[in-house]
């Protein structure tokens, strides 16, 4: 097991990140652009390998596992390892990243600068899904904070300063309730490493031992809390339009495609396994939560004027289903709810980018003023519309999978809710196609017409859309291929949770 | 350990201080750069004695001439003060105020740690006030040391008025102390505690009364109001020297006293969440003051526009974080201290000598001249905004150790909401400590804006400081194992 | 003088220590109120020179005649004439005026006597109270030797005799730095 | 039989992807390619319908052999594959048909449009997801071809959507279709929970054998009614059918008459165990009540294609009803045949706009039997069939099966037949004579109308035959087609075969003549003024009929409007409210009152900013307590003792 | 009537202390001329010096408390000097030394 691949992993974009800032002044612009592709080309490679090493890897529990004592004082180990759903969310992080990488190819102001915080982030992004002991796990969901201020409060847009600093106390403030309830795990049991909290947990059907019911209750809350403003969910949600808005495309990409999903995989690592008869306890009210976030950021949507706010406000929409399908605690819930951020993390950034695309060329967002633009750029069109309908839950894509196995799973255990859920899917469609139609469709104004302005999408977008696109319908037609590289280590953690929970 | 091995330190501070006086009476306004040299030489002698104290075991914790107790924990004061002296002068050769302070300068710095080396072994009433306020006045000159700058005047007025004041209170509250316990030294006022005299509701007029004092010179809610205005009349160095060193003395000279008034520690420990322990009132009044200290530091700073400002009221805050492991009273808390104070040492040298530096660069202390120093001077602003977030306590920076180590010995001792209290009042302090790396970087840079050089020597002293803020989490065990070390020599509840 | 002057006056032995402490603390009390609350600055000044008076009385009546004694050099022939000389040197400035506007008077004198209360109810409460009378107490003896042996002993007040001429030289050093004419343009 | 089944759904699967790849380059923009496709699938179909004839079936062991697993949870597996019987057979058959003169009749309606070949490559995926509908083993994948077909519908509605009225169309129908499809997705929920699985085998035998309970059934069976409901545009989803008439003629004919309405039909038909008696009723009434209404509102229309498309949802009503009232195999034979003369009437009206230069309002028109002899006579033939014009047409049979089983259900619903009947004899006849017969009432546009070119006029003629033949048991094909999966779907079901009872085929002669001769009388004889006098008094009733019952109306005041200001109010809320909840009551209370919409000034603008607020709140007033002056230090710290010194010491 | 006369004990002493400290505080409180706020300081060192001299006498250990009065003497010596020269500075820089005046630094 001696393999450090994962290290290498992490350490590719680091290494990269510091390289770009050695890059000489004048050809600033250029060389590190390249920088910049050439490690997210080789991170995402060494994603591969780590695929294919997992694949390889037989017997339960965690593989490529790299383990040291780092911090005896406080018996902190550098654990690493990856299961199923670590890989799978490693794929679409560097999968993701490639995309946004290619999408910042024209960042004119000090690139410098914008490449290196770039492969921080990324770097930053991959140590948390391979961190197997809890405090490098917090340490690396700290690092990834930092870049991402900066990128959205240097290279964002008008507001982007309030954007940037709300964007950082949300999590900030989320991250530190995590901090406080991982600090009692370890005062309580001594050890930062989640396998061996969740083997605690097994073998004591509970951490704290008995008649700390109370502080398992608020322990889960605390990390829900911090993974819910990450998700996000509804009372937290507020940031995400926000960052969203204010943020270049590439960033909005990244953000939206991943670093939403770190809440979910919070989840599904931590905070279920380490308190499952909390969470079923507080089940329904994550339910109820989910459900407002589905609707009520449809219904946001609906009223929105700036196209990436809207489809900000729909990320928050999808991002209930995950919440959602998990709280069922039932395996369609769980794969539903995992394949539902494999598919968003998909769709969402190519969302992103079809916004980028058209705000490159017309410098403003608002809904009305567009029109016609299928006409005026007919690739252009028909991506976005593909787009438009994969977000939507159509069939044959991958959204419409993740939306319908969630719903066979809440429905299971929470039949009455699930149905207030689905008026989401109609809402959702009225949306988006009031989008589709008032972008889109219609007659064309003027100034769209000219060709010099506004040309069709061009080779690089394409490089990014065309491979997005592909995955989704891949995903949609044979939904199989991408659920099980997941599924049966998911479905573990899931019959660990169950059989404590006492859910039936 | 001698008596006079016990006095090496004030010493070799006082020849340092006499020397510097003839010195400077020698050259006659020649100022040539010898008087750095000499006080320099001075402290780095007395660190280094510390450091002897420190690797050998030939402390053996007796107390010496009845009134100094040479432990460990006096031996890691007194080199703190000492560094904290050094990179002070150091800092106003290269900050704001006049870059080249006569002898008197010298010698008040060398008096201070001479004081503060005492304060921090001092187990005698008598020692302990005196150490204290020669602490003080030296301060005091320290920061009305520009006579001709208005607010330094200003300045240097409240705090000598304030600073009176409150140590009056501390005497009057000493004097009841010394009723109780029948004898100046805190060993037979330890003995009257024991035995019952804690019950005796004098004893608590007393405590809140001494308190006063230590309150104020670690700035610590409701004593905190000169702190901001002396931050900001005074020289950034002399500012930066009041912030680490008289406070980390204070604190030094609060443990002294605590150890003696606190003999029984907070005994009715419920086992979680009990928020106020009622036990002792000494816990009492250490707990509502720190709680009182977080909040004021860090809610008053988010409305600053002077940088000056800002660093005081985050001073405050860190006060109030420290005060928290005060009021725990564990050894594993009073180590979380020890570790935070060094931690604190850097971090807030460093932000002061970056202010200092700013200043002089741009000629006010307002956050607005930060404008655009990211891409000004890439370095510089890399370094402060490093500083910043450590101060916040982000991760894998110093500060956020520091946090750690101090909010686990909280949580340890089942004290939830009050550890909670202070990581979230870490959570708010972001937002002031991201106003200046909002002016350096989000701002873009006005054109005409001048490049800020940074003096050789000024970027070497930055370096010295940043390094550990940064490289310190390698190495961490090593310190968290040796902080510990010290804490058993100052017997504590035995 | 005839015994009968001797006899018109009732023999006060007895009675005579108690006399003398009500007289002087009542001198002191009054003088105190009278520097807190006396119009102008000088007044007030006075007002502190008879306080400081009393209180030496104090001492003498305590025994502690060494202290006394420098009390009354020291305070009086000390500090109050350098305040006194801080008061005509700053004659000239413009807020000659003394006291504060009355509401805050008013806030301070009721912070007074509230800290009063507080303190008074304290040291009522605690057992100090039960101390046996000043009569009772053995003859006090000299205390200067006794002071003396006490200040220069290594086990007693050695330290902060040796640190107290470190303080005086520093306040030495800083008071002198401070008012020296601006000789150079620092 | 496997790869026959393969080929008819895969040939225009073919073609679409070809199409939409290649289409623009190809000679002729690829019309011709996508007529072979759709012809190599009606070839397979009508294969296929003569080897189920032969009394030929899917052998279990291929079947299962076809089927892939295509999601597994846990122990639960998803099989997904294809089924055929004689319900698909017929189903196969009339799609690919209607297709294949769609796509023939197009080749000539569509020359020359800009997007001629997208056209054919939208005609292509349609007819592939409709064809995977039918062919579907399992609910999934019929959901999934439901989904598709709504779609393909929604691009080929709004092909035209330069202009803003078909965008607007499709957009209505798509979203009034997809709150349909929410039935459907709690009917898959309801029945996934119970029998962890979606192939029909399983669903049927859980709902025979009792392990689904009878409420399921019920609420299961209610679901999929509301998703058919919404496809087949019955009462009171119907409102996007009108409006869908913005879509190219062809169009409406493919989908709007023969096709994707008939899905819904075709949904119940083939979950019909699922549905339990009480289920049952709301099918025969909403079918009876959208007969009504639907002929009522037809018959004051006056666009060609609006009358149509009234009529279909009329007719699809009679289906519905049909189906509610056990006589399973009657409504889905007169699905055929409707699909027929239906189809015809629509290529017909088609050819009629082609010929008058997109003309639909049928008040301009008029005599045109002179000028389009074939087109006339097609639909005269059509006219008869859907009127039910006794013993000849196929319209007779498949409507008084329907009336026969509804008699034997209720009475009362076959009156409602009855009147559905007459007045579809009616509106059609109506139509009829103000298009061909009589004088032309708009000289510019009689002049100008000319018989359509041959690919127009012969798919005509081939649905003329057949909407007559269709009737005649020739071969006893639907009886053998229909009968074994009516066995095999309907539980002890009594289910009238064929039988008539004479009074009510009396009765449905009597009703068919009776609108056609009223219809005759009132609009090839009569004046046009005398017309307008008989009107005068329903005058008010009238305007009801041509305002649809107001329905599009009440939508938008009771959905439309609340939806857009309850996303409006919290988009506000949400900038401000969630976002400022720390900004105290009275602050949004006020600026609520002062007009909420969220332009005027943003108070306080966001979750941090409202926690921000609070902080710079509590920071301000420290700021004041900083006052500078020595005083107030002090004061406070003094305070502050002398409070603790008293409290302690009580 | 002349008990309370002759019993004079340690409370009355510590009364007069604390008297004499109350009277300090409102000295600082009540007086705008810096000068005044340093008479009130001297008074409250006076408070502790009484209270020292008498718990002196009255307490076992002999002549400690008188000791520790000698020291804060000191300290009240030095420390008048340097706040006086302040004082004078401030006066110098802005011809007035009102305490309310001299609040140039704020927020």
């Amino acid at each position: 097991m001696g393999s450090n691949l994962l290290t290498l992993t992490f350490l590719i974009p680091l290494a990269g990140s510091l390289l770009v800032l050695l890059v000489p002044k004048e050809s600033a612009g250029r060389a590190c652009r390249w920088v910049n592709l050439l490690t997210s080309l080789a991170t995402f490679g060494a994603t591969l390998a780590v695929w294919s090493g997992w694949s390889k890897h037989t017997g339960g529990g965690y593989a490529l596992v790299e383990d040291a004592a780092w911090i005896k004082a406080f018996s902190i180990r550098y654990h690493l390892g990856v299961d199923g759903v670590s890989v799978a969310l490693l794929l679409l992080t560097s999968f993701v990243s490639l995309g946004g990488s290619l999408a910042s190819w024209n960042i004119e102001k000090s690139p410098k600068g914008y490449h290196s915080m770039f492969l921080l982030l990324l770097g930053g992004m991959i140590g948390v899904f391979m961190a197997l002991d809890m405090f490098l796990f917090y340490l690396f969901w700290e690092i990834m904070l930092l870049p991402m201020y900066f990128l959205i409060g240097i290279w964002g847009g008008p507001r982007r300063q309030y954007a940037a600093i709300k964007f950082f106390l949300y999590t900030l403030a989320g991250s530190v309730l995590m901090l406080a309830a991982i600090v009692l795990i370890w005062i309580k049991h001594g050890t930062f490493q989640i396998p061996e909290i969740v083997a605690l947990v097994k073998a004591h059907g509970g951490l704290f031992g008995e008649g700390a019911e109370g502080l398992r209750i608020a322990c889960f809350i605390a990390f829900f809390v911090a993974f819910a403003i990450k998700v996000p969910s509804f009372p937290f949600h507020t940031w995400l339009p926000d960052a969203h808005v204010e943020a270049p495309t590439p960033i909005s990409m990244i953000l939206a495609g991943v670093l939403l999903k770190m809440g979910g995989y919070g989840l599904i690592r931590m905070a279920y396994p380490f308190f499952p008869t909390a969470a079923a306890t507080l089940g329904t009210t994550i339910v109820v939560i989910s459900l407002i976030s589905i609707v009520y950021a449809a219904f946001v949507a609906m009223a929105q004027t700036d196209f990436k706010k809207l489809v900000a406000y729909s990320s928050v929409s999808h991002m209930g289903f995950v919440t959602l399908g998990l709280a069922s605690l039932t395996p369609e819930g769980h794969n539903g709810a995992m394949y539902m951020m494999l598919a968003h993390g998909t769709i969402s950034p190519m969302l992103f980018m079809i916004v980028g695309v058209i705000y490159e060329r017309a410098h403003h967002r608002d809904l009305d003023r567009f029109g016609g633009l299928a006409w005026a750029m007919p690739t252009y069109g028909v991506l976005a519309a593909f787009g438009i309908f994969a977000s939507l839950g159509l069939p044959a894509l991958s959204g419409f999978i993740a939306e319908i196995t969630v719903f066979l799973g809440s429905f299971q255990s929470f039949p009455r809710l699930t149905l207030v859920a689905t008026v989401g899917m109609v809402v959702t469609a009225a949306y988006y196609l009031i989008t589709l139609q008032k972008v889109y469709l219609g007659d064309t104004p003027a100034v769209y017409r000219d060709k010099a302005h506004y040309p069709d999408v061009s080779r690089r977008e394409l490089l990014v859309l065309v491979p997005l696109a592909i995955v989704t319908l891949w995903m949609g037609i044979l939904p199989d291929g991408a659920m099980s590289i997941y599924r049966g280590d998911l479905e573990g953690i899931l019959e660990g949770v169950k059989a404590i929970a006492g859910k039936p | 350990m001698t008596a006079l091995g016990a006095l090496l330190p004030s010493i070799l501070l006082t020849a340092g201080v006499l020397a510097v006086l003839f010195a400077d009476a020698a050259a006659k306004g020649r100022r040539p750069l010898l008087l750095p040299w000499i006080s320099g030489t001075a402290l780095v002698a007395v660190a280094a004695v510390a450091v002897a104290w420190l690797a050998g075991d030939r402390l053996g914790d007796r107390v010496v001439l009845g009134a100094l107790r040479m432990d460990a924990f006096t031996a890691v004061l007194t080199l703190f003060c000492a560094v904290a002296g050094l990179v002070s002068i150091l800092a106003t050769l290269v900050g704001d105020g006049n870059s080249r302070p006569g002898g008197e300068f010298h010698a008040l710095v060398l008096c201070a740690v001479v004081g503060m080396s005492v304060l921090a072994a001092a187990v005698d009433m008598v020692t302990l006030y005196l150490a204290f306020e020669l602490v003080s006045i030296t301060g005091y000159v320290l920061v009305g040391m520009r006579r001709a700058d208005r607010l330094a005047n200003e300045a240097a007025m409240k705090y000598v008025l304030f600073g009176a004041v409150s140590s009056g209170l501390m005497v009057y509250g000493l004097s009841l102390l010394f009723g109780l316990a029948g004898g100046t030294s805190l060993e037979a006022l330890r003995a009257a505690v024991v035995s019952g005299a804690s019950s005796q509701p004098v004893f608590v007029a007393a405590v809140v009364l001494v308190f006063a004092g230590f309150a104020f010179k670690v700035s610590a809610a409701p004593f905190h109001f000169w702190a901001p205005d002396v931050y900001q009349g005074a020289p950034t160095a002399v500012a930066g020297f009041l912030s680490v060193a008289s406070k980390a003395a204070g604190f030094a000279g609060l443990v002294r006293v605590v150890l003696a008034l606190g003999a029984q520690p907070a005994t009715a420990k419920e086992p979680i969440a009990s928020f106020l322990p009622w036990g002792s009132p000494v816990a009492a009044v250490l707990a509502v003051a720190a709680v009182l200290t977080m909040t004021v530091g860090n809610l008053a700073a988010c409305r600053q526009k002077d940088l000056k400002r800002l660093l005081a009221y985050s001073s405050i805050a860190h006060a109030g974080y420290m005060l928290m492991a005060l009021a725990v009273w564990t050894p594993n808390a009073m180590s979380a201290l020890v570790f935070y104070l060094v931690t604190y040492l850097f971090m807030n040298l460093a932000a002061f000598l970056f202010a200092g530096i700013v200043v002089r660069a741009t000629g006010s202390s307002s956050i607005d001249s930060l404008h655009g120093l990211g891409f000004r001077n890439p370095w510089l602003a890399a370094a402060f905004t490093l500083v910043m977030l450590s101060l916040t306590g982000i991760p894998p920076m110093l500060g956020f150790l520091g946090k750690l180590v101090l909010f686990e010995s909280v949580l340890r001792e089942g004290w939830v909401w009050f550890a909670v209290i202070g990581l979230l009042n870490g959570a708010i302090s972001l937002y002031y400590y991201a106003l200046p790396l909002r002016r350096m970087y989000l701002e873009g840079v006005a054109e005409g804006a001048p490049p800020v050089r940074l003096a050789p020597g000024a970027a070497v002293l930055a370096a010295v400081l940043v390094l550990p803020v940064v490289a310190f989490f390698l190495w961490w065990s090593p310190l968290a194992d040796w902080a510990r070390t010290v804490v058993p020599s100052l017997r504590i509840g035995s | 003088m005839t015994p009968s002057l001797a006899s018109l006056i009732p023999d006060l032995t007895p009675v005579l220590p108690g006399l003398v402490f009500w007289v002087l603390a009542g001198l002191s009390v009054v003088s105190a109120v009278a520097a807190a609350m006396a119009p102008k600055i000088v007044h007030a000044a006075f007002g502190l020179m008879a306080a400081f008076f009393g209180v030496a009385g104090l001492y003498a009546l305590l025994g502690a005649d060494f202290l006394s004694l420098t009390q009354v050099v020291v305070y009086v022939g000390g500090i109050l004439v350098l305040l006194v000389f801080g008061v005509l040197l700053t004659g000239r400035a413009k807020a000659q005026l003394g006291l504060e506007k009355p509401v805050r008077v008013g806030g301070a004198v009721a912070a007074g006597t509230a800290l009063l209360l507080g303190l008074l109810l304290a040291i009522g409460k605690s057992d100090l109270s039960r101390s046996p009378w000043l009569s009772d107490l053995p003859e006090p003896q000299g205390t200067t030797h006794a002071i003396g042996r006490a200040l220069l002993d290594p086990e007693q007040y050695l330290l902060p005799f040796e640190l107290v001429s470190v303080f005086l030289l520093a306040a030495l050093v800083g008071a002198a730095y401070l008012v020296r004419r601006r000789r150079d343009a620092s | 039989m496997l790869t026959l089944a393969l080929v008819v759904v895969l040939a225009p699967f073919g073609g679409f992807l070809l199409q939409s790849a290649f289409g623009r380059r190809l000679p002729r923009q690829g019309d011709w390619l996508t007529i072979a496709t759709i012809g190599a699938s009606f070839a397979a179909s009508c294969a296929l319908l003569a080897k189920v004839l032969g009394g030929e079936t899917l052998d279990p062991a291929v079947v299962a052999g076809a089927r892939f697993d295509w999601l597994r949870f846990g122990d639960v597996v998803w099989r997904v594959g294809v089924k055929v019987d004689g319900l698909t057979a017929v189903m196969l058959f009339v799609v690919t048909l209607v297709a294949f003169l769609v796509h023939v009749f197009s080749s000539a309606y569509m020359k020359g449009d800009p997007k001629y070949w997208k056209f054919f490559a939208w005609l292509q995926m349609f007819s592939t997801s409709m064809l995977v509908l039918v062919l579907a083993d399992n609910l999934l994948v019929l959901f999934i071809g439901w989904e598709l077909v709504g779609l393909c519908s929604y691009k080929l509605i709004g092909f035209w959507s330069e202009k803003a009225a078909p965008g607007n169309a499709a957009r209505k129908a798509f979203i009034t279709t997809r709150i349909g499809d929410l039935g459907m997705v709690a009917a898959l929920m309801l029945v996934y929970a119970q029998t962890k699985s979606f192939a029909f085998e399983d669903m049927f035998r859980a709902a025979t054998t009792g392990s689904l309970d009878s409420q399921t059934c019920t609420w299961a069976s209610l679901g999929l009614l509301f998703a058919a409901m919404g496809k087949s545009a019955q009462f009171p989803l119907h409102v996007w059918l009108p409006d869908a008439m913005e879509g190219p003629t062809p169009v409406s004919a493919l989908i709007h008459a023969a096709t994707m309405v008939a899905a819904g039909v075709y949904l119940v038909g083939r979950c019909y165990p699922l549905f339990t008696d009480a289920s049952l009723l709301v099918v025969a009434a909403v079918g009876g009540v959208t007969a009504v209404m639907a002929g009522l509102i037809a018959l004051a229309q006056d666009d060609i294609k609006k009358v149509l498309a009234y009529s279909t949802v009329s007719q699809l009503g009679f289906m519905f009803l049909g189906l509610g009232c056990k006589a399973w195999h009657a409504a889905l034979f007169h699905l055929t045949t409707h699909a027929f003369f239906k189809a015809l009437m629509f290529l017909g009206s088609g050819s009629v706009i082609h010929a008058c230069h997109h003309e639909q309002d049928m008040r301009r028109m008029g005599g045109l039997w002179r000028k389009m002899p074939i087109t006339g006579t097609t639909f005269f033939v059509g006219v008869l069939a859907i009127a039910g014009f006794p013993f000849v047409t196929a319209g007779f049979y498949s409507k008084d099966a329907i009336l026969a089983g509804a008699w034997h259900m209720h009475p009362a619903l076959a009156w409602v037949g009855l009147g559905a009947a007459v007045l579809t004899a009616f509106y059609m006849f109506r139509l009829f004579a103000m298009t061909f017969l009589g004088k032309p009432k708009d000289e510019h546009v009689f002049e100008h109308a000319h018989e359509s070119p041959l690919p127009m006029t012969l798919p005509l003629v081939v649905l003329g035959v057949l909407s007559v033949v269709a009737g005649w048991d020739l071969v006893g094909w639907h009886t053998k087609l229909l009968e074994p999966t009516a066995a095999a779907v309907t539980s002890a079901g009594s289910v009238h075969g064929h039988e008539h009872s004479e009074v009510v085929m009396t009765l449905a002669i009597v009703a068919g003549l009776f609108g056609l001769v009223a219809g005759f009388v009132l609009f090839a004889k009569t004046s046009p003024a005398r017309v307008a006098a008989l009107k005068r008094p329903f005058a008010a009733l009238e305007r009801a009929f041509a305002r649809k019952f107001g329905f599009d109306e009440l939508y938008r005041e009771l959905v439309l409007r609340p939806a857009y200001t309850l996303a409006k109010i919290l988009s506000w809320a949400d900038a401000e409210g969630v976002d400022g909840a720390v900004n105290g009551i009275g602050r949004t209370a006020r600026s609520a009152s002062r007009g909420s919409g969220w332009a005027d000034a943003k108070v306080v603008d966001g979750a941090v900013r409202g926690t921000g607020a609070a902080v710079l709140a509590g920071g301000g007033g420290l700021s004041r307590l900083q006052s500078g002056r020595f005083r107030t230090y002090v004061a406070a710290g003094v305070v502050v003792v002398a409070t603790v010194l008293v409290v302690l010491s009580f | 009537m002349t008990g309370f006369l002759e019993h004079i004990g340690l409370m009355h002493f510590l009364t007069v202390g604390a008297v004499l400290f109350c009277a300090g505080i409102v000295t600082v409180l009540a007086r705008r001329n810096a000068v005044g706020v340093l008479i009130g300081l001297e008074l409250v060192l006076n408070a502790a010096n009484l209270n020292l001299v008498a718990f002196d006498r009255f307490g076992p250990a002999p002549l400690r408390g008188s000791v520790f009065a000698i020291f804060v003497l000191a300290v009240a010596a030095a420390e008048a000097a340097i706040a006086l020269a302040i004082v004078l500075n401030v006066f110098d820089s802005r011809d007035e030394i009102d305490v309310d005046e001299v609040s140039a630094l704020k927020g």
